[in-house]
């Protein structure tokens, strides 16, 4: 019994000494995961992910703190993204954070609106142009759709519009007259 | 650069191995007879269906002898010899040779011979034949293996230790003839190994030729 | 300059993969090639193939003559738009235009007077063939000649392979190899000197050594006529190769690759190898701007199929509504069950008659039922390989469908996605009926439209991080001011104010300068794209909108 | 020479790990999802199995054994394990950020991998000498890694097909496995003993 | 006027999947008389049975799923794996044999996974594989294949008899009325130390392969060769399965003629012909890219002589199909042809 | 705080090691020929189980990161071989037919998984009740996929149950069908396969259910009040 204790306990204690050894020489620092989970956001900085912003989310979920399925601009496709880069199981999107929407715009009424800058504050992408006291206008390339500057707006100036589509940016429809459901990808 | 942590999990880890192993350790003492005795009585179950309880006196298990022949007892390993004996007479060996040429592989079994070189019965210890065909050679699953209880060199004659299909004596399995044939020849080449050395297996004590 | 040795084969070579596909030519060649009417209305596109959209240049209510400037290119990859015939612009607005999607885009409307008075345009040259090839570009361009055999793409521009390239062979690709579509075949046999004058600017233009007339070997009538065109003008450097018949061996690539060798790396262009390929409409329509002055305001149209009475080929002014062009071949029969702009492997099916033929209409199947069938139903794809036995492209479209069926955007581009060029031999072939180029066509779009989204994120990033940054600064300037003011009100009660005010401006000035900042970082974010980068962006913007224009 | 050939045809194929022998069916059914994680799974697991088959044959012949402790082994070679595993994770993690990427999000995962201690005691179980250790180490790892990615190949077209519900997942992926490992059967009686 | 839209191209397609399903049974015509003949109406029942349980568990399985059951049923694929099953199994099976493997083939090799087009595994070898593990003494008797001509194979009712009943015809046993196949006996006596040469002098065998077999094994190839004039399958599959076989079978056999079969031998008997032209081809489930098809072939030859003369079944085809199933992806990833206007990897 | 309510639902149900997060499936697959070898394992993980993780919960807060692992290690392998000398001091017979599964219970992944995963982040009674529940569920699985692959593959159920409850248990034997020639598949490691498969299978279809009806329970609740 003194022999095994001894024998194992002394294996041990070298073990140990060489993990805390190398726990010292080895140690690494910086976590590259966060910079490619923003990479996969959106980027709309709308906040509903419960985060101020894309950047917060991304730390959040490296940090094992948020779940993948918090970002509706992002939607499924998103997720999926996510899911891919962290190896785990996409899920549906998390309804409390809202529902995954078509791209929108904000457009200012020109006419009523009072020029109280609230809008320019509210913005995440500084995408409102236009002085104090004088109209505002969205630089429609700019905005991502974001909504943050309805709600501040104190004459409701603010309307969201969907993004038109053309012949750019229309595209091909995903083949309908395949009578199987479409599946996600690897959802599986 | 500070060694303390290092130090901590080392002493840690040292700690929590002599507790660990100490428990094992004490555990084991208090288990270790009654192991040896399971694996004592495991065998004896085996060893008592083939020679009956009441036939001998001795400690089969440690009456135990080790022999050599590869080519009757059908492996290049140590058999093992279980000897027999009731008041200090020889009644029986048990040899547990192995037939090579199963349809799967080695098939282990228990061959009992009594001193008269009957057999006193044959059982399967171990083979990978296949499920549903080749299987009937264990007890559970069908007779055929008691059947060879009593036979001898002489009986059937020597070259009648043939499966029906090659002419002999012992039944086959309908669509595995493999098998049987391999025990039956197995358990054949037994019983001429007993028939040459028979008489010298009862000679050596067995702290003399203890092997490992 | 690097010298690139390419030589025409004696014997031209099958093309991989590849149909064999009834022509079903005949029918709209029965009778020559005539000029259709001039419509009431004509409806011009302003974007009709690759590129940017060409800019208005007239107003509503503006009179136009024929072939005068009416919008105007803004861009390098871009042609002007004339005016078809002579008339009234009585509107600019939205218009169903040719394309797959069935939306609008901006048109410019014609009523025409009757007259068709010509403008004088300016483009005719004296001695063409002394010319500057820099010169003659410039025409080609202001003639706004864009390809007319597929895509689309502005002639100018590949009449110059840039200074890094010399081009020695230049392809002139009379394949047609679509079924049904007959119109080069008959601008051929109607207008041979036009095609070889155009031939021989094209030569000039580019310094081209050997010229080769690609044509498959099905339209005897057609080699004969270059044959004796081609002698009478004594151009006997130019070949004509006369190629097996086999769909697509008119593609590009493919006719290259079948009088060559040579195959086009991917991703690259036909002047990598020194060789130049064009239309010969291109080629006919180069000979009239340069020769007659006059610019691309019509082309040759095969109108056919079961669909409509006369089969025949048609010369239409651009703008023309396609159902004036039916009604000039006679009008529908009852078998009309489709209407297809191009041919049938590769057209595009149009909603409805009103809108527009453009630069690119080289074809208007009116189909019948038994020719353009409704779709099957699809089934799962059991891999059989067929597919894969006839991609000219030598892909695999199962794997590339199995993909685009997923979703998996990022594996379908390890499939070369991109190397597809749409042929539909694939489609053709498939016992399960899946519906495989419209996958791909899904694919790519898909991929473009987040490709854009990805540029507007970053965009949107920076500018996010940029304004982060900015509040940051903008709250310790506040603070140190505040902690500032604090120690003043202090020590100096009286100068805070000023003090304040200072730091005020500074914080004012920290702004603009922020803003300007922004500004300079959203442009360096388009400044610093590498070439390629850049290149991809181009050919990506251009080939979203050729989508619109071309046969693709 | 034909002894270790003999055991590494056995161990990859007629005695697989995985298919056959029910050892580190977590990380096969785990980390299969995707090719390119499989093949890191593999290639890590390959070389801790392999070394560690070679230490704990050390700790086995040199400490356990002369000092009559066998009973410890699970102790021992679980401990060794988890050492080597860690240090190997360090070690990675400071030296090749590359390869630990690929890598790295496995390497703990491996001392639960059962493959690896199973390997061990088998290892003492047939009585190896240090090669045959080795050998029968890095046979199984590499028969672990060759069904794993086959598998994750596999699996990746099956993600996509139009599985039924329920299935959806690990219930058609167990099936899968099962489906392998019917065809591993076929192997059976290849190497007779 | 007002069209409808679609995406291109638009010609009528001739190409259809229950038309390849035909072609495919068509093709199985000559190969199935063959063994008609010389195994009796055995044979017969075991394609009744086997096809009807594959059809009823598909439309059981397609009415579950709630998808379309009549159009997909006319497909035709889940006849040609009942037919495929049913050629596998030795004639005088008892009737739930083919029920079970087809029903195996067809609920788990195939529907779990989305029906066709779906399935890693090639349903009828799956049934078949499921059948041989589980019931391996009533997957060997076979039949000697004595003939129709002299009238020695079992009449029609006391075949029923046996398929259904379990019953014996009096006056035989099962013994005398099945045996070993001959790549089984020859299995069998290779390890009693026969040389091939004593083997082959046994009347089990004719003039190449197995007596009977290698008439079926023609039959088979004949009907393949007309699959592939056909353009229903492509060669390199059979072509890399026959010549792999081929290849290593001569190299043992030059090596030792006394131990290992002829080449001859290898591809004249058993289901040699009907896996490489009926079973290997099935493309749902073997490599698709034209490399990849040759290396896959190849590799199911390959399997298939290993297991054959190591393994512990006498037929190794079923067992390679599966093994190279569960490679085909991974052959696929890794035989990309080269794209046109891509560089030589 | 985790509740004991959500624990227990999670340890049987929801989270079951075997069903849901697919660990420990070596021994799960390779064992369970039948009922009785099942339960003699799954009784042995629960043992392990419940030690391991109140034994981690306790030490919890002392060990260092870099040998966290080898220390939960330590004494999960001490548990196990405890147990597994126990075994073989009195349960000889079921301890040779588990054979090396019962030493490779250390390696378990459910069992490491819990105590890193849960024991080292709570209290003593609440990682009891996660060993335990925990250790329920991979038994419940244990045993059912045992019994389901007796029965199909042997006819029997209940068979060798002298192996742990010595011999009188010898006729607790059921047949099912005389004479049952069996379905070998469902005993061969394919068996296993595919039988966890339609487990997990079933379980999916009765979550599935479950949803729906809360599905249309909540549906319901919306539709009232309007
Ligand atoms: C999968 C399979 C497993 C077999 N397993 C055995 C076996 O375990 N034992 C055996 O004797 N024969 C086995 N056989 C049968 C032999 O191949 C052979 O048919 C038989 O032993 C000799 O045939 P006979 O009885 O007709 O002479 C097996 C056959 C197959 C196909
Ligand atoms: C996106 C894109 C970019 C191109 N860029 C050039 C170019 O820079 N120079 C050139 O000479 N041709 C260029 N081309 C023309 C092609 O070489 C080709 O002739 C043209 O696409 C018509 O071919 P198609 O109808 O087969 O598509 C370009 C074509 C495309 C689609
Ligand atoms: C599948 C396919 C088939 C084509 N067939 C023809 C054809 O038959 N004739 C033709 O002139 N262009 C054809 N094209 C377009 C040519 O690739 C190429 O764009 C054109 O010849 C370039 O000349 P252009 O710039 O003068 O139009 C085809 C393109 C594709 C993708
Ligand atoms: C050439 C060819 C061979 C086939 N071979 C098989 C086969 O071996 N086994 C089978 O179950 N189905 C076979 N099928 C039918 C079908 O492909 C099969 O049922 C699918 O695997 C089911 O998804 C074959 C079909 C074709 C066209
Ligand atoms: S929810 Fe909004 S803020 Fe959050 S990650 Fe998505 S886009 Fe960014
Ligand atoms: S303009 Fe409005 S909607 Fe657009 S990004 Fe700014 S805050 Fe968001
Ligand atoms: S032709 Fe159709 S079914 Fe055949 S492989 Fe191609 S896509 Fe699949
Ligand atoms: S459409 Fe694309 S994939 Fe299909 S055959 Fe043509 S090039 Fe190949
Ligand atoms: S129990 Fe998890 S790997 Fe074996």
């Amino acid at each position: 019994m003194l022999t095994a204790t001894l024998a194992l306990g002394i294996l041990s204690a070298l073990f140990g000494l060489l993990l805390g050894y190398s726990a010292i020489r080895f140690k690494v620092e910086g976590d590259p995961i966060v910079e490619q989970i923003d990479a996969l956001l959106p980027q709309t900085q709308c906040g509903q992910c419960g985060f101020p912003g894309c950047r917060p989310y991304a730390e959040a979920i490296a940090a094992g703190e948020a779940d993948i399925n918090q970002c509706p601009p992002g939607g499924d496709s998103g997720i999926q993204a996510l899911a891919e880069l962290l190896g785990v199981d996409p899920k549906p999107l998390n309804a409390e954070h809202g529902v995954p929407q078509e791209k929108r715009v904000a457009v200012i009424d020109e006419q009523t609106c009072i020029g109280c800058t609230l809008c320019i504050q509210a913005c995440p992408v500084d995408a409102i142009v236009g002085a104090a006291k004088q109209m505002h206008t969205v630089v429609a390339e700019e905005c991502t759709g974001c909504d943050l500057c309805v709600p501040p707006c104190p004459v409701d100036c603010i309307t969201m519009v969907p993004v038109k589509q053309d012949i750019v940016t229309w595209k091909w429809p995903y083949p309908e007259s395949d009578t199987r459901p479409i599946v996600i990808a690897r959802q599986a | 650069m500070t060694y303390r942590p290092v130090v901590i999990s080392a002493v840690f880890l040292f700690l929590f191995a002599v507790i660990g192993s100490g428990l094992v350790a004490f555990t084991h003492d208090n288990t270790a007879e009654q192991i040896a005795e399971n694996q004592r009585r495991a065998l004896l179950r085996s060893l008592n269906e083939l020679i009956p309880k009441d036939q001998y006196d001795n400690d089969v298990y440690a009456d135990i002898l080790y022999v050599h022949d590869s080519e009757l007892l059908g492996t290049d390993d140590a058999v093992p010899v279980y000897r027999a004996r009731k008041g200090g007479w020889p009644v029986a060996v048990v040899l547990a040779p192995v037939a090579p040429d199963g349809y799967n592989g080695n098939i282990r079994l228990l061959v009992a011979i009594r001193l008269d070189g009957t057999l006193a019965g044959v059982r399967v210890l171990a083979h990978r034949e296949t499920p549903g065909l080749g299987d009937n050679i264990e007890a559970d699953r069908s007779d055929w293996i008691r059947g060879f209880t009593g036979k001898s060199l002489n009986n059937p004659k020597q070259d009648h230790w043939k499966v029906k299909r090659d002419g002999g004596a012992f039944d086959q399995f309908t669509g595995a003839t493999i098998t049987p044939r391999a025990v039956v020849k197995a358990v054949k080449n037994t019983l001429l190994y007993y028939r040459a050395n028979g008489d010298k297996l009862f000679e050596q004590h067995p702290q003399e030729n203890k092997q490992s | 300059m690097r010298r690139l040795m390419v030589s025409i084969l004696e014997q031209p070579l099958k093309i991989p993969g590849g149909l064999s596909l009834a022509s079903n030519k005949a029918q709209s060649l029965r009778e020559p090639l005539r000029q259709a009417p001039i419509p009431e209305r004509l409806i011009v596109p302003l974007s009709q193939h690759i590129g940017e959209a060409a800019e208005a240049l007239v107003g509503v209510g503006d009179k136009v003559l024929k072939g005068q400037v009416i919008a105007r290119s803004l861009n390098y990859i871009s042609a002007p738009v004339h005016a078809p015939t002579s008339g009234t612009v009585t509107d600019i607005g939205e218009y169903p235009v040719p394309h797959p999607s069935g939306l609008k885009g901006v048109c410019i409307v014609i009523h025409a007077d009757g007259h068709d008075t010509s403008a004088a345009t300016g483009l005719a040259m004296d001695n063409v063939f002394a010319a500057d090839a820099a010169d003659i570009r410039q025409r080609v361009r202001e003639a706004g000649i864009v390809g007319l055999g597929g895509a689309g793409f502005p002639t100018a521009v590949k009449l110059n392979p840039g200074p890094q390239r010399q081009v020695e062979l230049l392809v002139i690709n009379a394949a047609e190899c679509e079924p049904y579509i007959s119109c080069d075949e008959a601008l051929i046999c109607c207008c041979t000197q036009d095609v070889i004058d155009g031939v021989r600017i094209m030569q000039h233009a580019l310094g081209a050594t050997q010229v080769v007339i690609g044509i498959e070997d099905n339209m005897p009538r057609a080699i004969e006529c270059l044959r004796d065109g081609l002698a009478r003008a004594g151009s006997h450097d130019i070949r004509i190769v006369p190629v097996p018949t086999t769909y697509p061996a008119g593609g590009e690539k493919q006719l290259i690759y079948a009088l060559t060798g040579e195959e086009v790396p991917s991703q690259g262009l036909p002047a990598d190898l020194g060789i130049v390929c064009h239309n010969v409409g291109t080629a006919a329509a180069i000979a009239r701007a340069l020769l007659r002055g006059e610019p691309l305001i019509s082309r040759v149209v095969t109108v056919t199929g079961a669909g409509v009475r006369n089969p025949c080929n048609l010369e239409v002014r651009i703008g023309t509504p396609m159902a004036e062009i039916i009604e000039a071949a006679g009008g529908y029969t009852d078998q009309v069950s489709r209407l297809l702009m191009g041919g049938p492997m590769m057209g595009i099916s149009m909603p409805s008659d009103r809108v527009p033929v453009i630069k690119t209409t080289n074809c208007l199947l009116i189909a019948s039922r038994e020719e353009a069938p409704p779709p099957l139903p699809a089934s799962a794809c059991i891999r059989c390989g067929q597919c894969t036995d006839v991609c000219p492209a030598r892909l695999l479209p199962q794997q590339l469908y199995w993909h685009a069926h997923a979703r998996e955007f990022d594996k379908i581009q390890d499939y070369s996605l991109f190397d597809c060029i749409e042929c539909g031999c694939c489609a053709q072939v498939c016992p399960c009926h899946i519906p495989l180029v419209q996958y791909y066509r899904f694919a790519k779009t898909e991929i473009w439209d987040q490709e854009r989204q990805r540029q507007k994120a970053d965009l949107a990033r920076q500018r996010h991080e940029f304004r982060l940054e900015r509040l940051e600064k903008e709250k310790k300037a506040l603070e140190e001011r505040r902690a500032h003011a604090r120690k003043g009100l202090e020590k100096r009660p009286k100068a805070g104010d000023a003090d304040a005010k200072k730091a005020e401006i500074a914080a004012a000035l920290e702004r603009v300068k922020a803003k300007k900042a922004s500004q300079d970082a959203a442009a360096r974010n388009i400044d610093q794209l590498t070439p390629e980068q850049q290149a991809r962006i181009a050919e990506v913007d251009a080939r979203r909108s050729g989508d619109g224009t071309a046969g693709r | 020479m034909s002894e270790l050939a003999l055991i590494l045809v056995s161990t990859v194929l007629v005695n697989n790990f995985v298919l056959v022998k029910f050892l580190g069916l977590c990380p096969f059914m785990g980390v299969s999802r995707k090719i390119e994680t499989a093949t890191g799974m593999a290639l890590a697991t390959t070389f801790v199995l392999t070394l560690s088959s070679v230490c704990s044959y050390l700790a086995n012949e040199y400490l356990l054994a002369p000092l009559g402790l066998e009973y410890l082994r699970t102790i021992t070679f679980i401990l060794v394990i988890a050492v080597v595993v860690q240090f190997t994770e360090m070690v990675v993690h400071k030296t090749s950020p590359l390869l630990y990427q690929v890598l790295g999000i496995f390497l703990p995962l491996i001392t639960t991998n059962c493959a690896v201690l199973g390997v061990a005691l088998l290892n003492v179980q047939d009585k190896h000498g240090f090669l045959e250790s080795a050998v029968y180490g890095f046979g199984a790892a590499v028969g672990f890694s060759m069904v794993m990615i086959l598998f994750a190949a596999i699996r990746e077209r099956v993600a996509v097909a139009d599985v039924p519900a329920p299935f959806k997942g690990s219930a058609i992926a167990l099936i899968t496995a099962g489906l392998m490992s019917l065809a591993f059967m076929g192997f059976s009686g290849l190497i007779k003993g | 006027m007002d069209f409808p839209t679609q995406s291109s191209p638009y010609l009528p397609v001739a190409n259809n999947l229950s038309r390849l399903m035909t072609q495919v049974m068509l093709g199985l015509i000559p190969g199935a008389l063959a063994m008609f003949w010389f195994f009796g109406w055995g044979v017969l029942f075991n394609l009744t049975i086997a096809t009807l349980s594959a059809v009823t568990a598909e439309a059981a399985m397609l009415t579950a799923r709630r998808r379309p059951v009549k159009a997909t049923l006319l497909d035709g694929s889940a006849v040609l794996t009942g037919l495929l099953l049913g050629l596998a199994l030795p004639p005088l099976a008892p009737w739930w044999m083919p029920v079970l493997g087809a029903g195996f083939a067809i609920v788990f090799a195939k529907q779990l996974y989305g029906g066709l087009g779906y399935n890693p595994f090639n349903p009828a070898m799956v049934g078949f594989v499921v059948l041989i593990i589980s019931f391996p003494l009533q997957m060997t008797l076979w039949p000697p294949p004595l003939g129709m001509h002299t009238g020695a194979t079992l009449g029609f009712v006391d075949t029923l008899q046996m398929v259904f009943g379990g019953t014996v015809p009096a006056g035989t046993g099962l013994d005398s009325l099945t045996m070993a196949t001959p790549l089984d006996a020859a299995k069998t006596q290779l390890g009693l130390d026969y040389t091939w040469s004593e083997i082959l002098a046994r009347p089990l065998f004719g003039h190449v392969g197995g007596y009977g077999w290698e008439w079926i094994n023609l039959a088979y190839l004949l009907g393949g060769l007309w699959l592939w004039r056909k353009r229903a399958i492509h060669w390199q599959i059979p072509g890399g399965m026959l010549s792999a076989l081929f290849v290593v079978a001569l190299l043992f056999y030059i090596a030792d003629s006394d131990a290992f079969g002829s080449p001859l031998l290898h591809l004249f008997s058993g289901a040699t012909m009907l896996g490489a032209f009926f079973i290997a081809t099935d493309p749902v489930s073997a490599a698709t890219t034209p490399r990849g098809r040759f290396y896959y072939g190849a590799g199911i030859g390959t399997l298939m002589y290993v297991i054959r003369t190591w393994g512990g079944y006498p037929e190794g085809l079923a067992f390679a199909v599966l093994l190279m199933n569960m490679a085909a992806p991974t052959i696929d990833y890794y035989t990309q042809p080269r794209v046109f206007g891509h560089e030589e990897q | 705080m985790t509740a004991y309510k959500d624990i227990v639902r999670d340890g049987l149900w929801s989270n079951n090691v075997g069903l849901v997060q697919l660990l420990g499936l070596c021994p799960l697959l390779a064992v369970t020929g039948t009922f009785i070898n099942g339960l003699g394992l799954g009784l042995a993980t629960l043992v392990t189980l419940v030690t391991s993780n109140v034994i981690v919960s306790l030490i919890r807060k002392l060990v260092r990161p870099e040998v966290r692992i080898p220390v939960f290690v330590l004494v999960i392998a001490s548990v196990v071989t405890i147990i597994e000398l126990s075994m073989s001091a009195y349960l000889y017979e079921l301890y040779k037919v588990l054979g090396i599964f019962i030493p490779l219970i250390v390696t378990n992944c459910s069992i490491i998984g819990r105590a890193e995963a849960f024991a080292s982040k709570h209290d003593i009674g609440r990682a009891f009740t996660d060993g335990l529940s925990m250790g329920m569920g991979f038994l419940l699985v244990l045993t059912t996929l045992g019994g389901l692959r007796e029965i199909v593959g042997k006819g029997t159920l209940f068979s060798q149950a002298h192996l742990m409850f010595g011999e009188a248990a010898r006729a607790w034997t059921i047949t099912f069908v005389d004479d049952y020639s069996g379905f070998l598949l469902a005993v061969l490691p394919p068996g296993a396969f595919m039988g966890l498969g339609l487990l997990i299978a079933l379980k999916n279809v009765i979550d599935g259910r479950k949803e729906k009806r809360a599905a249309l329970v909540s549906a319901a609740k919306i539709e009232s009040p309007a």
